[in-house]
Formats: C-alpha cells, structure tokens, sequence
C-alpha cells in the first residue's frame, strides 16, 4: 500500500516494528516489551496524524490509488451488477459507469466516475476525467431510471471533466448543464455520494440529487487546489493553503449546507476497509431509499429543487 | 477551472481596452481587432461594433439594455444583493477586499443586472452579466439573481433571456459558487416544464462554470461573433495537450460549426433576430 | 438550363428555332410562318415526352441540378424565415436545414434535406446525403417545436443517408430510427412534401407525418432504382426496369395509399417556375394546418400512427 | 441500400454453412471461424457456439425460442400472415416465384416467428427473425408481426423482446417496406409511453431498415459477438468510399465502443441476461 507523504513517521515506525520482530524471531530473542512500547506509540502517532488531518492531507487521501473505485462500490453493494454501456450516439467513455443492481432487494441505477488503481487501467479510464460521452451515456441510464421507476444512486470521483480539444468539440459544457437540467427533473429518488474527489462541474455533472453524503476523506471543490493556487496565488506550490481556504472537506461541505452528512471511513482512510465503507453507504442508501420510496415524483422534483434553490450566502 | 484563462487574458489587453470605455474624457480608442482608432462616440452609436472591421467590443450592461430593449422600459429588480465573504477567503488579497474593489469600479453590487424589460412592448425577465465585474465569476449573487430571473419569467409567463459574460464560477465562494450551476440550471428545468423560451445570448467571453449550466441551455443559443465561448479555457487545454490550439477554436464560429448556437448574431441584428424568435414561439408581434 | 437526356428532340427544336430567329433578324427574311410551323411542333413534342414520362425519366427530373431545394421553398414560401442551426452535440449537418417561418401568419418549423444546385455547393451540401447529427438536428428543432406547439413541415429530397465510416461510427441507424418514432409522438401536425428524391430511411427519417405529398415529378423509394438493380438483377444497367418495378414515382405513391396527394408541377418539372410550385404547396399546407388546427395533441397523434399502422400489403 | 452486402455474403459462405444445419444428416460442420470440424449435436447443445472458439452460429428461430424461454412456453401468433406480390415485381425472378421458395425451404410464412413466451413464468412477447428467410428482408408481413408484437406488449403489459437478423427492406415491396420502419418504429412510441421494457436482441446480420428501426431502439440493446450491425452495409461503404474498411468494423464490439448497445452477449448467458433486466426494470423475479 503506497504511503502518504504525511504517513512517512508512521511508516518508519511500522518499518522498525517489523525489523524487531524479524530480529526476534532469527535470534530467538525477546524484544516483545520493546515491540509493544513502538506499536503504543505508532498507534499515538496514528491518532495524531488521522485526527488532525490538513485539507491537503485529505486530498491525498481522496486521490489515494488503492481507495476504492465506483465499479468495485457498486460490486460491493449490491447484488447481480449489470454494467450497461453506451451513450446511444458517440461512443461509450470508460470514465463513467453505470448500471443496474439490487440492494438488498431495492433495485437501483448506479452512475459513477471510474479512475483506475494502477497506471494502465488509469490511462484506459483517462484518470475519472469523462468526455461529453460520458455524461451523455450517463444521462441515457438515468433517463431509463426514470422511465423505469428506479431510484439512481451516484458516486462521485474525478478530477473534473477532460480539458481536451474534442470534448470541446463536442461539447463538454453542454453535455454538463443538459445533466444539470434534466438530473432536477427527474421524479425518481437521486442519492449521491462523494467517494473521492469531487472536481468542479466535472463532479456536479452527475450530483444533482435529494441526498448528497460526502465519504470522510473525500473532498468536493469548485476547482482543484492546484488550479486554485496558481490562478490567485500565481503559484502552485500554495496549493495548501488554496485546499485550506476552498474549504474542501466533508465537514466544510457539511457544514456549508451543500452535504447531508459524512460516510465515516476507517482511520487512514477508505482504502484500509473497502468493506467496511461499502456497508456504511449501503446503510445510508437503504435509508434514504426507505424514507424517499412513498414520495411523489413530483414531490422529489420540488424537494431536489428546493435543496439546490436554497444554496447560496448574500447579502439583502 | 477555465476562469484560468480569463485571468492571464486580463494581463494583457483586451478588458483594459474595453474599460477604457468607462474613462470620461477618453474620446479616443484602438480597435483591438484591426488596430483603427475609432472615435468612442462613433463606436457607441454603432452599438460598440468597430465600424471598420465589425470587431464586437465588450458592452456595459446597461447599454446593452438599451441597445436591444424598448427604450427607457428596463425595471431593475434584486439590486440589493450583494456578496459576502462567508469563507473569509483571502489569496494575495482578501476576497472582502476584492468585493470592495469591483463594487468601487463598477458602482455596483456584483456582476449581474436583472430585471424587467419590454421588447416591442411584449414583457421579458432579463438578466445582463457584467464581465467587468471581478470576470463576470458566478457566487451566490450572480447564481441567485440568474434563478430569480428565470423564476419571474415562470411566474408571469414571460420570456427570459439572458446575457452571458463570464470567467466561470467565483473560487473565493468555494463549493457554493460550483452549486449556483445546479440551481440556475434547475430553475430551467421548470421553465422549460412550463413550455417558456429561455434564449441564451453568449457574449465574449463564456467560459467554466457559466458555459456548464444556463449559458448552454437555450431553446436558443445566440452567440456574438468572436466571443470565446468554452468549457475548459485555452490555457488550461493547452496546459494538458501541451500543443498550441488552432485559431478560431472555441470562439463562436466554432461553436457553430459543433453545433452548439443557433446561429452567430451581430449585435447589430441582434435585437430584430430575438423580436422574430421570440415572435416565433410565444408569439410577441414585433407591433 | 441543362437538358435532360430524354429532352433531347425538343432541345433540338428549340435551337432550330433560335436559329431561324436570327437569320430572319440579320438577314431581314420573313421566316415567321417558318417559325410558327416549328413552335408548334415542339409544343406536340413537348406535350408528347412530358405527359407520357417513364419512372427512370421522372427519376432524372427528381434530380435535375436547377429543382428547387428546401431553403429556397422555405423563403420562397414562409415570410421571416430564420434557420437555425446545430445538433447540440456534435456538429451543424448542412445536408439538412431548419428553422422557423411564417406562412401567412402560421408559424411552422421548416425541416428539410438540402441539395446543392452546382457542384461547390453540393459537395458542401455532400449531395443532400445526411450525417447522424443532421438527423440529429432535425430532431431537436422538432422537439422545439413540439415544445411551442408548432406545426412541422418536412421536405424530403436526398439520395439517402450517407453510407460513410464516420457515419456508422456515430449511428446512423440510430439517429434514422430515433427520429421515427419521436416524430410518431409529436403533438402537433406534421406535414411532408417529397419534393424531389425521397431516398430509403434517410428520406423516412424526416418523413412521419400527418400528411405526405409527392411533388409531382419527385419520386419516393425504398432502394435506388441504381442500387436495386445492380443487387435484385447483377447489373446496374437495369435502373430503368428497376425504376419501373419499385413503383417510385408520385402517381404510385398514391395508389399504394403512402402518400396522400399530389402536388403539380409546370409542364417539364419545378425547375422550371419554382414560384408557382412553391405556391401550390404553399396552399396544401394551409389548408392541412388548418383542418389539423383544432386537433388535440392526443388526436395528432393517435391519426398519425394510424395512418402509418395501415400501411402494409398481406394476405391472412 | 445495405442489403447488397447480405446478397453479397451469400454468394459466399456465411448463409450456406448455416443452412447446412437444416439439412438431415449432416452430422458434421466445419467452423467459419476457426476451421474446426465440429459434431453437430456438440454445436447444438452449446447453443450453436462454436465450443473451440466461440463463434456464433446463426441459428433458427425455434431453436432461438427454446434456449432461451422457458419450455414449451412459446404459443406462436399471427402464423397465418402471408406475403402477397402486391407490386407484381420481378427481377431475374418473380416475387411471387422467391416467396414460394423461401416458404417451401423454411416452411414458413414469412421471415418473423412472433407470439408469446414466458421467461421464468413471466410472460413475454417475443419475436425472432429469421434470416433463412430471404435474408430476413422486412416486408409488410414481417413488419405487421412486429408491429403486433409489440402491441400484443402493450396489450398484455408484458415485456417485449425481438431478435432482429435481418439485410434490411424488402425490396419487392417497393415503398410499403420501407414504411414498415415508420409502423415499427411508432408502435414503441406507444410502447415507451406505456413505460414497458423493449429488449432489443441484435444477432448476425442486423443492417439497413431494421438496424434504423426496431433493432437499435431497445431500451437495452443487446448484440450477439461479432454480429454484423450496420445502417449501410460494408459493400455501399467501401465501393462509396473507395477504400477498405478496418478489421471489425460494425461488428458487435464496434459497436459497443461506439456506444450503439448496451453489452455484447455470449448466447449461453443471454437467458440469464435477459432475465436479470427485466426483473430489474419491470420485477419478473427469476423464481
Ligand atoms: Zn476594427
Ligand atoms: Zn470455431
């Protein structure tokens, strides 16, 4: 597992926890006290790192390569997953998924964006950055959602949408606001959450929900720190105090009103426990599907509406 | 994200060229396009087209109302609505400080002006984005203020336009300036329900955030000639292809070509093209 | 004006005539009488090829290079017309044009295939041979409509959809299928005129409607007559029987109960006074708009499928 | 148009190797695609895929039926609609003389088995196109029997599921095939309408007016590995492109990257397939 760079003091620590117990066990030595006096202190250095975890930590968090990718949630959720393909016109983007499944017996439609865990599959799924494609094959699955009476679950988890030559041609910008539109218009329960990173109106393009949870480690911005930092710092090496000042993270979202609530992961980070994440979004899907399963279409319409309506801080 | 290139743009020429319209006693400017000097009252007379080349020059909201409206029928609404820095953001300068700054340049809230208007006496929800103002970026302000329009319309059943002109969202708001794309376009959804036109005239430029909601959703999307109108901006595709772009991308002709406007409109014609559409289909009779 | 093969005696006669008319004027002769016997030998010629035509010469004036094209129809025929532009996807297909116009007061969205009339415009036009986004196109602009509560004139005049490889890439026969049955749930009337080449699923794919009208000399086929003979008989050179065979021409049409009318053309074909062409269906519109005026979107509808479910020869 | 390529194809070997497996006592059948020489009855239990490479056979309609649906289940319908040489057409043959044949080869009226099954005792309404039969062209009968197929859908308010495999129009019927794609096209207007599942099973060959109708308009498009599917067939292109055509190009996987099906379904999970979507969009639980 790749260590943060904030990890490194922990990582050390296991490192001579692991070298003890090599040694103890080659020259039958008992070093067991020692062990123990490291593994209490790494567990200290642990609580202290994870606790009090910057907003540039959390980013690297939220872009750890191991976390957990949207297909392997949907897998992990729900039985009898069925990928279905295809925006019916262009092409079929391997940076957004969908498809059905059951939830413990609760059929859904599941969208989300698609990273990679390792360079190949990355580069296959152009690192969770869609193409108009994607969001159009998207909008096709949620529109058979809604025609089908099935509620849509998505995950959120990219860097944005691609900045290329052809998704620009072919309308990168629409292809967003259409889903934007048409996600407000839907009369079938929309629950999202933000498993990783949520960038910009890459993210949003499929977020528009009654319901939206941020995962502990994930972050959701108007534009990548990085990006930030360079624009109004005019240097992106202030990318962590850009990650600071955009207020990023779930409790920022939280507590902005733009999040419902936060999927607790395990100290570290979601990609220690694929399983254990993937049973607290279960939880939190049943519920929601249970409260939202005797609302009218339209009373969803109107609620969604009223969610997003509402977002906004003025002066009047 | 796009709004990258909006600031480096900045840098160099073409909003100074446009401000300097606001200076008294600056009787004189270059065209930006073919380098003519223009009289500014020759230029204003001919609705900020340079009357050499047809280089569409930026506008100030108010004579943009004036230029296509009834005369004297614009009705402002939700001037009062003014930003707040609720994230304390600050970068090389406080986002209060900024504020501060746009409100002293443009004498004005934030960076849109909305309201009523006529158009041959039928009545119209508009709204008018002002690129002056801070890049014309989208906050909780320009967000409220687009929804507020398009909701007028939808509650006296009229039609909505709206001019875009607009760097994309406004970082110093965060995650909140990301979520006026979703209400803005939201809003459209139930005026679209309701069978009301929504026309979109993109101005020079459109890009992010503004580009990826409303400015996009038109029954019709106008676009002026030469306005850059995009997703990602330049910069930061050229940043991620390493390749210098071809000329013309994303400026309106292009968008035509993809298929995204309903057609390239002089300003000059501007007013005649909605009169006819909107006409069209909610019949106003251009009387 | 480009004669047509089969126009070849009278083009002969014609030039006779144009030489006695000389030479009488610079030689002083009377040749009058001369000249009126030959008038009225072209005018029985004349009477004779055009009233006794053969399908693969009605095929020929279909395609002849001077018949009036669908934007020409729209301004010759609507006041204020205003095309509008674009897919919203992918491109601005110039195969097929749209817009909004007035005839007499009646608003109506125009659709139609575009042919060029030299070879310029029509590689432009790509010989009136649609991609997916014109289909595409003339979707959303029918949706508009739709929207508006507009009526939808159509105007067919293409060999058919383009067999190219980007087209199949982007779905073709998607878009062609798509475009039959959104246009079988429109609510508002939909009129078409086949106004010169009415070629297979491409010339359908704009074609659904309440009413259908063969221009007199257009023809409306499932194959080309060239297509049909180079598979059904091995060999290309059977056009003319297969032109025959296929029963494309206006009077077929009828008889067979898929079209619902005829729209006359001057002697020779609409090439030759496209004004008073444009005024005949000018009036077949307005009397369709308005008998179909007071119709509920549900009868729009309902009459429109029915007039299409009726269609079919079987015994059983 | 596109019909060419399967009148073309079977001048060669596609249909004849096939037919073969009609033809009583012919117990053994080289593979098209591997050259294998397979036992016939091996072929027929593994559904008619090649059990060395998997390549899929064509395979007739009843055959279809029964791997699929549950036994026995299927009761035909509309067995009695025949086709009638309305136009008089005839070629290097009569229409009249090719529908004898074909009716004497498949003994079968037309080129579609149509009527209803059940699919883990929910019912369904299912058409299978025959291919045998003059290449599946669509004439009036076969687009009658869809049409009804589907309204039987809508009738029943069951799911309807088609397998298309088919050259496109029938020529000999002149217009009145080509207008069959409007009368099928519109009956899933209905169908859509209704909110019923429309399955869309695309096998070898599915070009030309059944690819632009029917075939491709299924709420789930589901295509048979290396089916040809093609709006113009690979002929028409290339004699209209003068170049060859790229490997794979309008096979199934073409067309699942080119976003045109929902997945490319091997023929021994298809069932299994089948039965996990509707049961997802419609709740016909696989008990
Ligand atoms: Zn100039
Ligand atoms: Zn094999």
């Amino acid at each position: 597992m790749k260590l943060l760079p904030f990890e490194k003091p922990l990582g050390e620590l296991y490192e001579k926890i692991e070298q003890l117990k090599t040694l103890s066990r080659e020259s039958d030595i008992d070093l067991s006290s020692e062990i123990k006096k490291i593994e209490k202190r790494a567990e200290a250095v642990r609580e202290d790192i994870y606790q009090n975890l910057t907003p540039s930590q959390v980013l690297q968090i939220a872009r750890h390569p191991n976390r957990p990718d949207s297909l392997s949630f949907f897998r992990l959720i729900s039985e009898d997953f069925i990928e279905l393909h295809g925006d019916r016109a262009f092409g079929d983007d391997p940076a957004i998924v969908g498809g059905l499944g059951r939830i413990d017996g609760r059929r859904v439609m599941w969208i989300g964006h698609q990273k990679g865990h390792d360079t190949k599959e990355n580069i296959r799924r152009n690192f969770g950055m869609p193409n108009p494609e994607g969001y159009r094959k998207a909008l096709r699955l949620m529109q058979m959602a809604n025609k089908f009476g099935l509620p849509i679950v998505t995950l959120i988890d990219t860097p944005g949408a691609y900045p290329g030559i052809e998704a620009e041609e072919r309308g990168q910008a629409e292809a967003i606001a259409r889903n934007l539109r048409e996600m407000m218009g839907f009369g079938v329960p929309i629950v999202t959450f933000v498993i990783g990173e949520g960038g910009s109106g890459g993210a949003l393009g499929i977020g528009v929900a009654n319901r939206v949870y941020m995962l502990e480690n994930a972050v959701y911005s108007v534009i990548s720190p990085e990006g930030c930092a360079s624009i109004l710092f005019r240097d992106a090496k202030q990318a962590d105090i850009a990650a600071k000042n955009l207020k990023i993270t779930a409790k920022d979202i939280v507590g902005l009103g733009v999040a419902d609530g936060i999927i607790p992961e395990p100290l570290g980070g979601a990609h220690h426990d694929w399983s254990s994440v993937s049973l607290a979004i279960k939880a939190q899907i049943l519920r929601d599907l249970a409260e939202m399963s005797t609302q009218t279409p339209e009373t969803l319409r109107q609620s969604r509406y009223a969610k997003f309506r509402a977002m906004g801080v003025f002066t009047s | 994200m796009s709004i990258i290139d909006w600031f480096a743009k900045r840098e160099k020429n073409t909003v100074d060229t446009t401000e300097k319209l606001n200076i008294p006693g600056h009787l004189w400017i270059k065209c930006d396009h073919c380098q003519e000097i223009l009289f500014q009252k020759d230029l204003k007379d001919n609705a900020h087209v340079c009357p050499k080349c047809g280089f569409h020059f930026r506008m100030v909201a108010m004579d943009r109302l004036a230029l296509i409206f009834d005369p004297a029928s614009f009705v402002p609404e939700d001037e009062n609505l003014g930003p707040t820095d609720f994230l304390s953001f600050s970068d090389s300068e406080s986002y209060t400080d900024r504020i501060r700054k746009a409100q002293a340049k443009t004498k004005r809230q934030d960076a849109v002006v909305s309201g009523m208007a006529t158009l041959n006496h039928n009545p119209i929800s508009v709204a008018v984005m002002d690129f002056s103002y801070m890049g014309g970026s989208m906050g909780s302000v320009v967000g409220e203020k687009i929804t507020r329009t398009i909701e007028r319309g939808l509650a006296k059943r009229c039609p909505v336009v709206v001019f875009t002109s607009s760097g994309g969202a406004r970082m110093q708001e965060g995650i909140m300036s990301l979520m006026q794309m979703a209400k803005t376009s939201g809003a459209l959804d139930l005026l679209g329900r309701a069978g009301i036109p929504y026309v979109s005239v993109l101005c020079d430029p459109t890009t992010g955030g503004t580009s990826a909601s409303f400015a996009i959703l038109g029954d019709f999307n106008f676009a002026e000639p030469g306005a850059l109108i995009s997703f990602a901006g330049p910069r930061v595709i050229e940043q991620t292809i390493r390749q210098k772009l071809p000329d013309g991308f994303q400026r309106a002709e292009f968008l035509l070509s993809h298929g995204m406007v309903d057609r390239v409109v002089d300003r000059r014609e501007l007013r005649a093209t909605l009169s006819l559409v909107l006409d069209m289909v909610w019949g106003c009779p251009a009387v």
